[in-house]
């Protein structure tokens, strides 16, 4: 089975430089992430603690650790290959976390192994952002109004809760993956991985209330595929 | 009102003892001098005698210890998770070797006085029983030792409950006053073999040493009563 | 040199007394039904301890000044009556006035600790966590739900750790983030810490308690104005302690269930 | 009768003359060289504090304000030079540790009393050189340990000199500097207090069995006794902190659970402790802690006395009577420590219990003052910057001491505790006021230090601005008090705070000016250290026995032989057969006293 693997990997490996030769074609898998039974109610977020952040909405916000959509669409689910493809070496761009409002801007902030990530604190207020990870190394800054970006790596994949020490419903998920093969879904639940090369993957979807569940899927040529996520929602 | 002023009073102040000690050399309170009479050649300098620090230490380990109690008494009321363990019994033991040891010092001392008043005139039989009063603070140690491993042997490490927790403290804390107790009896041995022991140091070091016992036997008895 | 001394030390203390006078940096008006005690005792205090605080400058001064000029003649005075009459007076005065204001000062400590809340007092849990205050009323049943701390998950909101899915008790909790009391209603307030110790300081309500860790505390007060006030923790809690605050809106006892079916609904 | 048989023998001596520099000024023996190197120390971390202070101020006053040069010196505390929150925090709790502990515990104590106290008990040195030496250098290691938690990655702990549990037990989750940097702070505090414990204990002894012929108890200079009180306190005290502080290691490093209760949550995590006690801490801390404030004041009313007394050319009304009263200070300090609880959740009872001797305090207190005043009247007041200070510290003294009237009754406290009254409390009446003792001690004994006469005229304009500068400081810190505003807060965001954010900017300025005024004295150390005039034996004509020896005393004090002593101190405002208006202690003539001669 081991062997399977690496003799698969190191095949796709091949083919993906040639591919990356041959220009941006390759594979697609599309799909739509959903959910069966009854999500919890998302509670109202209560800012009457930061006045600054809660003049800002006329209704409460509400928490985000289950955003759902039309027709059980399920969102900030992070579809990703988590294994057949090959690790590719970080982007330039650098991936950017903004704290707006008292809220994380994106909720789910999915970017690579050593990519660089820009914290932006766009509040009056002072910000602590703290991630909690296991495999990474921790820290907790604070980042006090109109003070510098924050720029930081992570050196291995990991899904990392965010938190802010100072507004304790301010709650965020770095999603640090392997290789550039990843989508988040948003409204509607649909994702797509385009340009895979041909060969077996194993495709993971990640939520972070409802775990991860994963399909294996083959790609040869240029074809699409399609693949679909159902997680079962727990009403608490 | 005119007040006036007392007459200078220049005899008054310290004991006539506490003079002598400032002016016969090294020999506070009276050097070891050996039957023979001559006092060998000083082999350092030193301050003239203080009799009063070994009691200002003594007070302080008590405080410590008193706060260490505190804590205990505290921490046992607040807890929930307080869990009767049984003392390892070989404690029993190495409590009756520091009681021995300080009855060995005792002796020590009588004779080393005996010596010095010239009514003994063998110098090893102080030496023996301050050997002997060595020995046993050391087999005491090992005892406090065999009964760590008892203890770890049940499973019972520093963290896992409160009392063994107080027990491994207080046992580590106690030992570690009398290694100092050890170098001081050490100190006393070799300054006698030097004669010139002065029998400040000799009392401070026994008296020290029995409040180590006394302290003891006050640990034993309150984690005996707590743990 | 000296007499420069003497009128700085003067000026000084006189300078400093003012803004006292004046009360040109006034605490919050008291808006508690025990508060006057506080503040009378505390106005008590402060005529002794500015009396006494004026006179030893003042003396100190006026001494230095009369002292400090090189005299011809080689005598130096004693002060009339000596040491015994300064320290009988010391005393006795100093004595007589600790002591009273000890015995009043007494009095309004007993009326906030020493009195048990009414039968009828409202109860409300308010838990203290890193940065944030967190309140919860029993709602219609009357009952809190049992805390579950392994439960707490802020991402979710489930602030107090509860588990509405087993504990029926709790499913009608209503849990918020400002603290809202009918006015003239007597309060009995249920402290819980949910990490370190915070405290519980309203200066206009002249309440002030800390949060034990693993003792959970109680207090009760009446509030008399309606109105909106502050809430703060006085108890170094961590790097947000400055932020560590929350709102307390005491209401109509009309406004206050409009304001608890609101928040039933949105829980 | 051995003795008789006995060759003679040389004169008793507590260590040969220094024959290396590194005997002479590093590792030495010598009691004076050991003063210094603490008020060496003292100097060191006074300094820091102050930068840490005026860091703290800035940031209070001008809250988003960005401070040139920090962020090269700390990238996460202050990222663009502006302070953190957290940062903010962790420079109080230095700043705090360092002047509680090294600067008010070391300077007027450690230093001055190891330099001064055996002279003035006629002795050659302590009992135990060694014991001393050791002390010295223990403390140093224990700053050079605490110092070194800025340089460990989350910086030093940020839960304030008090380290109350279980914000200071839990460990890093708690907040940045939690972990490492507060286990690094506990290790130094435990250290330090092994240092003050070796220095409490030749103190007592020296003061018990050193005294030299004719000194009686009853002839002790003022300050001797301060020095002996002070350290009768601190052997208790510290003898109760370092328990506490070894407790709180194991609650960090050992998964032990002295002061962690069960059930605490953080970032969601229950933590795996369970069944300790937080008010345990509390108390064990405040036992010591209240003690340590008399710690810090006691020595410095010893010196103003000591300096008030030369310089009125009088003696106290009655020495005996501020004898008494410094005890009752000691006594009753370990008595009150629980008003410092009053709202933390003990027994409210047990507040009453507390709160009735905290105000017995403030008899012995104006017992003391009502002396230091009393004695002024018809005395012959020299001006100087010694006196000066000394004055500066009864008018200090008076101003922090009334304030207690407040904080010893719970139930002002429901309004005070834990505001900037608390802070402005404190700040007066024991940082400042055993400032001023201290500089009033190293004008005072700089000429017998050094053999060089400080410079009046700096010395004096470093009085009158720091003493009107500290009033603009600290005075106010009493109005935000009154007003609700509470301390330890990082920036001031609640709604009834934005008024006194003005004053709090007005005091930050205070405080810049009155910390670069320091500078002044820190120059005039070093000017005169070199350039400044000889001085005599006895500038200032003194009776205590520092004054019979050359200015700076040889290696041994005496030159070998003890003083004799025939006089208590305070032989002041006599008239001697050379006309002289004092008699040193160690002269055997009697005088006429010609106080109220009239």
């Amino acid at each position: 089975m081991q062997m399977k693997h690496a003799v698969i990997a190191g095949l796709v490996m091949l083919g993906a430089s040639a591919l990356a030769v041959a220009g941006p074609s390759g594979g697609t898998v599309t799909g739509k992430v959903t959910y069966e039974g009854t999500p919890a109610k998302m509670k109202p977020i209560d800012m009457s603690k930061e006045p600054s952040c809660a003049k800002m909405y006329a209704t409460p916000q509400l928490v985000e650790t289950v955003v759902t959509g039309a027709g059980n669409s399920l969102e900030n689910v992070v579809v990703y290959v988590s294994a057949g493809a090959p690790d590719e070496a970080a982007p330039s761009t650098a991936a950017t976390f903004t704290q707006k409002g008292c809220r994380y801007i994106p909720h789910l902030l999915a970017f690579q192994v050593n990519q660089e990530l820009k914290i932006i604190n766009d509040d009056q207020t002072s910000h602590n952002i703290h991630p909690l990870p296991k495999l990474n190394r921790e820290w907790n800054k604070s980042q006090p109004p109109g003070t510098p970006p924050i720029s930081e790596k992570y050196d291995k994949a990991e899904f990392i809760p965010v938190k802010c020490n100072v507004h304790p419903w301010m709650h965020g998920t770095f999603a640090v993956l392997k290789n550039s093969h990843f989508a988040v879904t948003a409204d509607g639940g649909s994702f797509s991985l385009a340009n895979l090369p041909p060969g077996k993957y194993t495709i993971t979807a990640w939520h972070e209330s409802y775990g991860d569940q994963s399909q294996d899927v083959t790609i040869s040529g240029t074809e699409s595929k399609t693949v679909n996520f159902v997680f079962k929602a727990k009403p608490y | 009102m005119a007040t006036t002023l007392p007459p200078p009073k220049p005899d008054v102040g310290r004991p006539p003892e506490r003079l002598e000690a400032g002016h016969n050399g090294n020999g506070g309170f009276g050097n070891l001098v050996p039957a023979d009479g001559n006092l060998r050649a000083l082999q350092e300098y030193s301050p003239p005698p203080s009799s009063s620090a070994i009691w200002v230490g003594i007070a302080a380990i008590s405080m410590s210890f008193a706060a260490f109690t505190s804590a205990l008494i505290v921490r046992q009321g607040s807890s929930t998770d307080w869990r009767h363990i049984t003392l390892p019994s070989v404690l029993y033991l190495s409590t009756l070797l520091l009681i021995l040891s300080s009855v060995t010092l005792e002796i020590a001392r009588r004779r080393v006085a005996a010596f010095m008043s010239g009514q003994e005139t063998r110098a090893d039989v102080p030496k023996r029983w301050l050997y002997a009063t060595l020995s046993l603070g050391v087999l005491f140690m090992v005892g406090q030792y065999l009964a760590w491993l008892q203890l770890r042997s049940q499973g019972l490490y520093l963290a896992t409950n409160p009392n063994s927790s107080f027990f491994y403290l207080f046992t580590a804390l106690h030992a570690l006053h009398v290694l100092g107790g050890l170098a001081g009896l050490v100190r006393v041995t070799r300054k006698f073999g030097l004669s010139t022991l002065r029998r400040s140091t000799l009392n401070a070091t026994s008296y020290y040493w029995h409040f180590m016992g006394v302290l003891w036997l006050y640990l034993f008895f309150l984690l005996w009563m707590k743990i | 040199m000296a007499k420069l001394l003497a009128v700085t030390i003067i000026v000084i203390a006189i300078l400093s007394a003012i803004p006292v006078v004046m009360n040109t940096w006034k605490a919050p008006a008291d808006i508690s039904t025990h508060g006057h005690l506080i503040d009378n005792q505390m106005s008590d205090t402060m005529v002794e301890a500015g009396v006494s605080f004026l006179a030893a400058q003042i003396l100190l001064a006026i001494f230095i000044w009369q002292f400090s000029s090189p005299r011809t003649d080689g005598k130096v005075k004693t002060f009339p009556g000596g040491a015994k009459g300064l320290v009988i007076a010391a005393i006795v005065l100093v004595g007589v006035e600790v002591l009273a204001l000890g015995a009043f000062g007494s009095k309004a400590w007993a009326q906030v600790y020493f009195t048990p809340p009414g039968v009828d007092a409202m109860p409300i849990q308010v838990q203290a966590g890193q940065f944030a205050f967190y309140f919860r009323y029993p709602g219609p049943d009357g009952k809190f739900g049992p805390l579950h701390p392994e439960m707490i998950n802020e991402g979710n909101q489930n602030l107090f750790g509860l588990d509405p899915e087993h504990d029926v008790d709790s499913r009608d909790d209503i849990v918020t983030a400002e603290m809202a009391i009918p006015v003239n209603k007597e309060i009995h307030l249920l402290m819980h810490a949910k990490d370190v110790s915070h405290s519980f300081y309203v200066p206009a309500l002249r309440i002030h308690q800390d949060f034990v860790p693993g003792l959970d505390l109680s207090l009760h007060f009446t509030a008399t104005q309606i109105g909106k006030y502050e809430i703060v923790c006085s108890q170094l809690c961590g790097l947000g302690h400055y932020n560590m605050r929350a709102y307390l809106e005491v209401m109509s006892p009309q406004d206050f269930d409009d304001w608890q079916k609101k928040q039933a609904a949105a829980q | 009768m051995h003795e008789t048989s006995a060759a003679p023998a040389p004169a008793a001596q507590h260590h040969g003359p220094p024959t290396t520099f590194i005997s002479k000024h590093v590792f030495s023996l010598d009691h004076k060289v050991i003063g210094l190197q603490y008020y060496g120390l003292a100097l060191v971390a006074v300094f820091v504090g102050m930068v840490l202070s005026w860091l703290m101020r800035i940031h209070l006053g001008w809250t988003n304000a960005a401070i040139p040069g920090l962020q090269a010196i700390s990238p996460n505390g202050a990222p663009g030079g502006v302070i953190t929150p957290e940062y903010y925090l962790q420079l109080m709790t230095m700043h705090a540790t360092l002047m509680v502990f090294f600067v008010l515990t070391t300077a007027p104590f450690a230093a001055f009393g190891n330099y001064f106290l055996p002279i003035q008990v006629g002795a050659e040195d302590m009992p135990f050189p060694h014991f001393n030496m050791m002390s010295f250098w223990t403390t140093l290691t224990a700053f050079c340990v605490l110092i070194s938690a800025f340089f460990v990655s989350d910086g030093p702990p940020l839960s304030g000199w008090t380290a109350y549990a279980p914000l200071s037990a839990i460990g890093k989750v708690a907040g940045p500097g939690e972990g490492m940097g507060q286990v690094i702070w506990a290790t130094a505090i435990g250290i330090f207090c092994i240092g003050q414990l070796l220095g409490a204990l030749n103190f007592i002894s020296t003061v018990l069995d050193m005294r030299c012929k004719g000194m009686t108890l009853s002839r002790l200079p003022i300050t001797a006794w301060a020095w002996f009180i002070t350290s009768c306190m601190g052997l208790t005290a510290f003898a109760v902190l370092m328990p506490a502080c070894i407790l709180l290691i194991l609650d960090h490093v050992a998964g032990t659970s002295f002061f962690i209760p069960s059930g605490l949550v953080i970032n969601d995590q229950l933590l795996p402790h369970s069944g300790g006690s937080t008010l345990l801490w509390q108390h064990l801390f405040w036992f010591f802690g209240h003690p340590e404030v008399y710690i810090a004041i006691v020595p410095g009313m010893g010196i103003v006395t000591h300096v008030l007394v030369t310089n009125m050319r009088r003696p106290m009304l009655s020495t005996k009577a501020l004898l008494y009263s410094m005890w009752a200070l000691a006594f009753l300090s370990y008595m009150v420590y629980g008003h410092h609880m009053f709202v933390s959740g003990m027994n409210p009872f047990s507040s009453l219990v507390f709160s009735f001797p905290t105000l017995m305090i403030t008899i012995p207190s104006t017992i003391v003052v009502l002396l230091w005043i009393g004695s002024l009247y018809g005395s012959k007041l020299r001006i100087n910057s010694a006196s000066l200070f000394a004055l500066g510290f009864v008018s200090m003294f008076v101003s922090g001491g009334v304030s207690g009237f407040f904080l010893a009754q719970p139930s002002l406290d429901i309004m005070l505790h834990a505001t900037y009254f608390v802070v402005g409390h404190f700040h007066m009446v024991m940082g400042v006021a055993a400032m001023f003792g201290i500089f009033s001690g190293t004008y005072f004994w700089f000429p017998k230090m050094t053999g060089r006469m400080m410079n009046e005229t700096l010395g004096k304009t470093h009085f009158w601005l720091t003493f009107v500068g500290t009033y603009c400081i600290f005075m106010p810190f009493h109005y935000l008090g009154m007003a609700g505003n509470v301390r330890r807060y990082a920036s001031f965001t609640d709604d009834y705070l934005q008024r006194l954010i003005p004053l709090h900017q007005f005091i930050t300025i205070a405080a810049l000016f009155t910390g670069s005024v320091q500078l002044i004295f820190f120059y005039n150390l070093i000017y005169s250290r070199f350039r400044g005039p000889q001085a005599s034996a006895n500038p200032w004509e003194g009776t205590s026995l520092e004054w019979i020896m050359p200015s700076p005393p040889p290696w041994n004090n005496f030159g070998g032989k003890d003083p004799i002593v025939y006089h208590d101190a305070d032989q002041y405002g006599v008239r001697t057969s050379t006309g002289a208006d004092y008699i040193m202690q160690n002269s055997p003539e009697s005088a006429v006293v010609v106080r109220d001669g009239d």
